[in-house]
């Protein structure tokens, strides 16, 4: 899976992007997010508020329990400003 | 048409070539969005010095094109633009540039207020705010959810 | 600002200059009225070939002035601009140019459709389009007074 | 007073502009569209469907039981179609 990280999750976690290969009993979004914020202060940190964050599967919003596998981009962002 | 770029854009040019060619086209609807010299921190303005604009390339253009047909699927539109900028921009910088042109007036714009609602809540960007106590990241304002979220009424209801 | 005048403007350059040097605004929404190629002459479409703008000089301008000053009462803009030409045009000619500017995006368009949908019932113009049955004049549209009226409402209303 | 006619009522008039004297026994509008319909048959044509007519005096729209006087501006003209 490649991940990406945008904004001040980008900043706390010190990465724009990384790759891994799916943890076992990683099946979903919400079990990524899980086991990123296990990894350490940064990742925690950058999903404190995670009701507040977004999630993209494959460039497309999608809720938590979304699946995720190998092959896919996910990323991980703050609520957008743009416009 | 829509287009994700560092560079200015020239507005005049850009309704022209829109309109260019097409003259069933009773009229443009558009929406130019501009950097601020001041930005809400904490509950006080701010001066800003400077604004950086991230985005998520892929994404971002592949909700661009979705959203721009979604425009498209709802009103009567002979031709529709979205330019966003990304990087670094200055006070009184365009940020955005939205047209939709259509024989009818209101369509274009409704259209044109639907993609800006859109942008501010679903496009993949986020603003870095330069100010006098450092750089801060622009947060959501509640009013552009509000906004957004008129679309959503059922039909009729607009 | 308004201006009545015959020549065509630069639309990019108007806007540009509406908003030079106050960068406190955070947007500017526009309108430009084309002239189409078909007209609805006795129910159905007809190709027209010009259109000559008739108006009243003086009191165009001054309903212009009345009108912009409304809008800037009723919105907090931080400019205005309202530019319509007369005289002979031919289809795809810019007929009409409506610019607010607004540190408030909602408040640009409002007024934005405020302005054009007064100068379509009340500001003294009246358009002479060539058909192949001949001039028509054109007829008000009872769509354009029902827009116009949405204005009225009490506040709140809208 | 000074009377403008625009479009299709300047076209049946004949004239885009004529000065004349407020007549006796003219003192509204109303009186002044009755008088002119007197004229003529360009003037009737003109004022033909009254009530879609607008008035306007000294620049200002007028509902037709608006005084006139000499001196004033006055024009009437069909409903508008510009933006």
């Amino acid at each position: 899976m490649k991940i990406f990280y945008f904004a001040w999750m980008r900043q706390r976690i010190g990465l724009a992007t990384e790759d891994i290969a799916r943890p076992d009993g990683v099946a979903t979004v919400d079990e990524l997010i899980d086991w990123l914020i296990a990894r350490g202060d940064g990742y925690a940190q950058a999903f404190v508020k995670r009701d507040a964050i977004r999630a993209a599967v494959n460039q497309d919003y999608v809720p938590f329990d979304h699946p995720v596998a190998d092959g896919d981009e996910i990323a991980f962002f703050p609520p957008v400003t743009g416009g | 048409m829509i287009r994700v770029q560092e560079e200015d854009f020239d507005t005049g040019a850009e309704i022209a070539a829109l309109t260019a060619d097409n003259t069933a086209i009773g009229g443009v609807a558009t929406f130019t969005g501009l950097v601020r010299d001041m930005a809400p921190v904490d509950g006080s303005d701010r001066p800003i010095s400077a604004m950086t604009l991230e985005h998520y390339p892929g994404m971002t253009e592949k909700k661009l094109a979705e959203i721009e047909a979604e425009a498209n699927r709802r009103w009567p539109l002979d031709a529709s633009l979205i330019i966003h900028r990304y990087g670094r921009l200055e006070p009184g910088d365009r940020i955005v540039l939205v047209a939709c042109a259509s024989a009818h007036r209101q369509a274009a714009f409704d259209a044109c207020e639907f993609l800006m609602d859109w942008l501010k809540t679903d496009a993949p960007f986020w603003k870095l705010e330069d100010t006098d106590a450092g750089g801060v990241w622009v947060e959501t304002r509640k009013t552009d959810a509000t906004a957004a979220a008129r679309w959503n009424e059922p039909a009729g209801g607009e």
